[in-house]
């Protein structure tokens, strides 16, 4: 089963390409990890803990751990801060130009991963909610970072801590409004587990869920659903909210949305609104279809094109895909790729 | 003399502890200065005799850092360490040494904010409690 | 005294140059101290070459990085072997620059730290000790245990990268779970014909032993060396040997038998599903009459799981759409996280499928022969008051229970896998990447970890046909002996060990040297034996080390002296 | 086998009080097995003894050993240049291993550092329960393999008690009634007649442990 050396080109360092880089290393396949941003990691990269008591499944970690590995390999060449410029060829027979800098570099590929992911979703769009507007609404993103690299979670206004948060969500997924017909399929588990682990970490903070459906993830999620259920800290509200208004005196932030409970329409005060924003499409992921000529899907994620192009596409900008399912999907692409490169040889 | 400056032991996981405190490096978060970070493949490599030596040994607080329950690379290596822990808390108390000397701290690679502040922490806290009267 | 030599990596630049000079002169006054060299970037290669020439000269215990994180040296220094003259666990790394420089307030505090972060590694790299490679053949033999979608999945891409598979199935025909659907949610196939050509492939490829009515009894062995004692359908025994296992046994359901569920009316999934198939006219008939109004009932048995969601959605459009039912669909929250699932939702919607979302269980009765379900529907814009809601129904659609199939605990037992908190097999530790048992060699796939849909499924073999191809395509394992290992004369045999490794990689084993007993009058030898770790299986966690009561354990690359003298306190 | 339970360091701490220097001294065999006094917990121990003195300035020298077995003579003999040294012995073996030093060295004291628990079985790591009382006189074949003496609370030959209630003991309501895990178990095997024969009082004072010591001489090994 030797198979010729031959370059695989994968096009986004995140958590996927790092994925398929990695497993074709194991198979013995060299490849060229090609990223857009100065470091690799993508957009998962920027996430922190979610763990409370115990770990929530989120899989924060499990990228730190494989950005660490990738870099200790030598059989990956990994070229940051590169981009793609033009793709002649087809069939596996690839010659990609890529600008580093200034610099003008030309590939040869038997065959090219992309994994350019996503784009969060603009949460400006939702001119409603008032995001860019009142410094205390900030989306999920902002909360990861603000946990992560900070540790403390704070108002961005005063840098006090809130005393009520509540979380807002499928911002731009599941909305007919904005054109997203589908389910981001990672929100209501972040948006949980970051509940819970703010929870843990300040057991004074109330958190409000505003939620339509949840969407479960993983093996343990009912048991994680069921202690969300049980903390007397976290309520759990079937009602996309309709506005945010922000009152300047006590800088609070009033929501107004629909009670199940009561049958109407009614408004409460939050110190701290994160938007749980879904996952759209990037415009360089967008330029990297139209350059190598694919199609997108109904939902305006990347469809797979059929193997024999020599191109495949793994991870989110496949549709929304979390850590967990992004690295399992990227096995299988690195499978696909292998079998690809064993036809040809 | 100077004021007491404890001297803390830090074992750190591979996993988790020791890519957290270099995380808190990258990120340039200032550490407590009498810290001496011992790196293990995994907390389960943490045997209890090395809590009481270093206690023995002049240290006035040990702290483990292992992965978060259900996050452990090999499985169980956190909750055996754990295990050491209550079984180091036991004598501690029964020979009247505070069990607060020995404390273990759950967090994970991505961690470095929590890695320092919980190493400040304990510091603090052991400057109040005052060296540990067992070292030799 | 040993011989150490230090390199200092300044990691162009990030240690500043006076910060350097300071570290130098501290160092060059060890008394240990070979040599003192100074590198701008010592992973690029021409430093590692430099390195290389002036380690040929030899006579050195040790080596000393004095620079970065060791998790920027280390595996290009020991996993990849890169060609340098002295072994690569006689590296070690201080780590300066993240714990001491960046750590520190002031750089006199640095200094310090830096100071004795370098004495503490040169007294732990002066009790290290070289480490040896060994290999192990992989013969390419890979057991499959479950001929449902998964296994039949993974048994025809392993099959087609040229690795001889056994597929083991305990019924008498392949197909499993999937088979009770009848078309699937987001492609236009009927799944008997799609799953009878997937059978069809795996019966006719020569490269496949497909043993049906065959049931594994017993395993033995590791990695590379297993023996699988399987039973066959006339109770005659072979042992298979085999490199790796993939465990693809799938799930069982569970049907509330209780009350009104026993009613005609009230029927399950499959039960839909084989209806839809078999009926071709225009309207759905029962007992001669058509079937007007169906209700579903999910998210009583499986709330976490989707499958019962998608295709409740799939069968309430054929129900509207080919036979003009009503479909009421009865839900806590409707799972649309699956690709194409919302706009099949919003789909359902339009074409009239009611959709109730309840907190409190909806009741069953029997009202003139047809199910009444009430639900308080708390989706709904209205008052409490206003919740409650009845429907007469020809059929109530409900869940039924996935549970683990009833061999599972006896499997998790016989391939020495854990088994989760809802007793499938390995369930979630994000450290395994989902298709890794605790056990090196063995992988878990599909529903038997958990139940999905097909997709996800097929998605989980090929991930699981890229773990095993990429272990077996080089045709041998290689692997450090930086493991753990039982000193036989010290083992007091307790199985202290065995029960505790994560990873099953400790067994008893007989030892000729200790406890030989011979039974008398047949000179056999009975022998008390010791425990034994495989190093190909071990992942050098050591958790046995610290637990072993008689220190019969040592970790061969972080021995007690190492960890003592990182502590900073040497015996 | 011999199963036991380190005593707490406190008690230890008090008849330890007026020596400086101690030899504590493990057993490589059953008290390993059961981790009360292998060389692991020898090393526990003896730090935690040396921290404690400390503690109230009064500092203690601990050398460690940990024979194979130190129920036999010779080698409890082999620590005799070691225990010269000393002024008192900690042995954390078995009641027995105690006693084979006190036997050997008589002008050394010899302190016991676990409580020798009983003859038991492991559950799983970490849990061990008793399975026999060393009666001199085993029933066990009348009774399914199941011994009374140990698992029953009123140690009943010809049980069960009117108490045991759903298979469980009334004395100890988390432990199974012995009685019915013996009728169980006689039941499985098709043995249940054994039920109905009289297994006659045990004579405690003649020829078990109330009668003395109990010794026993096999004259085809004596040398």
């Amino acid at each position: 089963m030797q198979l010729e050396e031959k370059e695989v080109l994968i096009i986004g360092g995140g958590i996927s390409g790092i994925t398929v880089a990695l497993e074709l290393a194991q198979s013995g396949i060299p490849s060229t990890l090609i990223e857009r941003e100065p470091s690799l990691g993508g957009l998962s990269a920027s996430f922190c803990c979610k763990a409370s008591e115990s770990c929530n499944k989120c899989f924060a970690c499990v990228v730190d751990k494989r950005i660490s590995e990738i870099h200790q390999r030598q059989d990956i060449s990994i070229m940051t801060q590169t981009e793609v410029m033009g793709v002649k060829g087809n069939g596996g027979k690839h010659r990609v130009s890529l600008k580093k800098g200034k610099e003008r570099i030309d590939l040869k590929a038997s065959a090219v991963v992309i994994a350019a992911g996503i784009n969060p979703f603009d949460a400006s769009q939702k001119v409603e909610y008032g995001y860019g507007r009142f410094k205390n609404v900030i989306t999920a993103k902002d909360l990861d970072e603000m946990l992560r690299y900070h540790g403390a979670l704070f108002r961005p206004s005063d840098g006090k801590l809130p005393k009520t948060i509540t979380f807002f969500q499928c911002v731009g997924s599941r909305d007919e409004s904005i054109g997203n017909l589908y389910c981001s399929q990672v929100c209501c588990a972040y948006a949980l587990r970051l509940i819970k682990a703010i929870r843990y970490q300040y057991p004074e903070v109330k958190a409000t869920f505003l939620y339509m459906d949840i969407q479960p993830a993983g093996a343990s999620f009912q048991q994680f659903l069921t202690s969300c259920r049980e903390d007397k800290g976290i309520r759990l509200i079937r009602s996309l909210p309709s506005k945010v208004y922000h009152s300047p005196l006590s800088d609070t932030l009033r929501v107004r949305f629909t009670d199940p409970e009561r049958g109407e329409v009614v408004e409460d005060s939050f110190d701290l609104i994160v938007l749980s924003i879904g996952m759209v499409l990037s415009k360089e992921a967008k330029h990297l279809t139209e350059l190598f000529g694919l199609n997108l899907t109904e939902d305006g994620f990347i469809a797979s094109p059929p193997p024999q192009t020599g191109v495949f596409v793994t991870g989110a900008c496949s549709g929304p895909k979390d850590i967990d399912r992004s690295i399992l999907h990227a096995k299988s692409a690195a499978f696909l790729v292998q079998q690809h490169l064993r036809g040809r040889s | 003399m100077s004021a007491f400056d404890p001297k803390i032991v830090a074992f750190c996981c591979d996993q988790s502890g020791y890519p957290a405190a270099d995380m808190a490096g990258t990120l340039k978060l200032k550490l407590p200065k009498n810290v001496e970070i011992v790196r293990v493949p995994c907390a389960g490599r943490i045997e209890t005799i090395y809590l009481l030596k270093a206690l023995e040994k002049g240290a006035d607080g040990v702290l483990v850092f292992a992965c978060y329950e259900e996050n452990c690379q090999f499985l169980r290596g956190n909750l055996r360490a754990k295990g050491r822990l209550s079984y180091a808390h036991r004598m501690l108390e029964k020979i009247g040494l505070e069990k607060e000397r020995i404390e273990i701290c759950h967090l994970a690679t991505n961690s470095g904010a929590k890695w320092v502040e919980t190493l400040r922490r304990k510091s603090e806290q052991l400057k109040k409690m005052g060296p540990n009267p067992g070292k030799l | 005294m040993p011989r150490i030599g230090i390199f200092i990596d300044t990691l162009q630049g990030s240690i500043p140059a006076s910060f350097q000079e300071k570290i130098s002169d501290y160092v060059k006054k060890l008394p240990e101290i070979a040599f003192c060299l100074e590198e701008e970037n010592l992973a690029s290669s021409e430093a590692l070459s430099r390195m290389g020439k002036r380690l040929e000269a030899g006579g050195l215990d040790g080596i000393v990085i004095i620079g970065g994180s060791p998790k920027l040296y280390e595996t290009s220094f020991q996993k990849l072997r890169h060609p340098l003259p002295l072994n690569p666990y006689l590296f070690a790394v201080a780590n300066i620059r993240e714990q001491a420089l960046w750590l520190m307030l002031e750089e006199e505090a640095a200094l310090e730290r830096a100071k004795t972060i370098i004495s503490k590694t040169i007294r732990a790299v002066s009790h290290s000790k070289p480490i040896e490679t060994q290999s192990l053949p992989l013969k390419p033999d890979v057991l499959i245990l479950g001929g449902g979608i998964t296994g039949i999945s993974i048994a025809q891409e392993l099959a087609k990268a040229g690795i001889h598979v056994f597929l083991v199935e305990k019924g008498t025909h392949l197909g499993g779970k999937a088979l009770e659907l009848h078309r699937f949610y987001n492609r236009p196939l009927e799944v008997r014909k799609w799953m009878d050509e997937k059978i069809s492939v795996v019966k006719n490829n020569p490269q496949i032993t497909l043993l049906t009515q065959t049931e594994l009894k017993r395993l033995e062995g590791h990695l590379g060396r297993f023996q699988a004692k399987i039973q066959g359908p006339d109770r005659t025994e072979t042992v298979l040997a085999v490199s790796a296992i993939v465990a693809a046994t799938g799930y069982a359901s569970q049907r509330e038998t209780k009350g009104i569920y026993r009613h005609k009316r009230v029927i399950v999934f499959p039960e839909m599903e084989k209806l839809l198939s078999e009926t071709k006219g225009p309207s759905l008939l029962w007992d001669g009459k058509k079937i007007e109004m169906v209700t579903y009932l999910l998210d009583g048995v499986n709330e976490d799981i989707k499958v019962d969601s998608i295709n409740a959605v799939k069968q309430a459009l054929i129900l509207q759409e080919a036979f003009q039912c009503q479909v009421a669909i009865l839900c806590k929250d409707v799972k649309v996280a699956a690709d194409g699932m919302e706009r099949l939702y919003r789909k359902a919607r339009e074409k009239g499928v009611l959709f109730f979302k309840y907190e409190e269980p909806p009741k069953l009765s029997i009202v003139n022969g047809q199910i009444q379900v009430d639900v308080k529907d708390t989706a709904a814009i209205q008052k409490r008051e206003q919740w409650p809601v009845s429907i007469l129904s020809d059929f109530v659609v409900v869940s039924e229970a996935f549970v683990p199939t009833p061999e599972t605990e006896s499997l998790s037992g016989l391939l020495k896998i854990h088994l989760g908190n809802r007793g499938f097999l390995m369930e979630d530790n994000p450290q395994l990447l989902r298709v890794r048992s605790n056990r090196r060699g063995i992988f878990v796939a599909g529903a038997c970890r958990f139940p999905q849909e097909v997709s996800e499924s097929l998605i989980e073999a090929r991930a699981v046909t890229q773990e095993v191809t990429a272990l077996l395509s080089k045709g041998t394992y290689t692997y450090d002996l930086a493991v753990a290992e039982v000193d036989p004369k010290k083992c007091a045999v307790c199985y202290t060990c065995p029960r505790l490794c994560p990873h099953s990689a400790i067994t008893v084993e007989k030892y000729g040297e200790k406890n030989v007993y011979i039974t008398s009058g047949t000179g056999q030898e009975t022998k008390w034996g010791a425990a034994k770790v495989d190093p190909a299986s071990c992942y050098g966690c050591g958790i046995c080390v610290a637990e072993c009561p008689a220190k019969a354990i040592t970790l061969q690359h972080l021995t007690d002296a190492q960890i003592y003298a990182q502590m900073g306190m040497m015996e | 086998m011999i199963k036991a339970e380190q005593k707490p360091i406190d008690e230890i701490l008090k008849y330890l009080n007026p020596y400086n220097k101690i030899l504590l001294s493990g057993c490589g065999a059953c008290v390993t097995v059961c981790h009360a006094g292998g060389e692991k917990e020898v090393e526990l121990l003896a730090s935690g003894l040396r921290m404690a003195r400390q503690k109230i300035g009064k500092k203690i020298e601990v050398l460690e050993i940990t024979p194979a077995r130190q129920c036999e003579p010779e080698f409890a003999l082999e620590m005799s240049e070691t225990i010269e040294k000393v002024e008192a012995v900690l042995s954390i073996s078995c009641g027995v291993g105690v006693q084979t030093l006190v036997r050997h060295f008589p002008k050394i004291p010899i302190f016991p550092g676990v409580n020798t628990s009983f003859l038991g079985e492991t559950i799983t790591h970490g849990v061990w329960e008793e399975r026999c009382q060393a009666c001199g006189n085993c029933v066990l074949e009348k009774t399914g393999g199941i011994c009374p003496i140990s698992r029953c609370a009123k140690q009943l030959l010809n049980g069960p008690c009117g108490g045991s209630s759903k298979g469980k003991c009334e004395i100890k309501k988390e432990a199974d009634c012995a009685w019915q895990l013996i009728y169980d178990r006689l039941k499985a095997l098709n043995q249940l007649y054994k039920m109905e024969e009289i297994i006659p009082a045990k004579r405690w004072g003649v020829e078990s442990r109330d009668s003395g010591l109990r010794r026993i001489i096999r004259e085809d090994l004596k040398v």
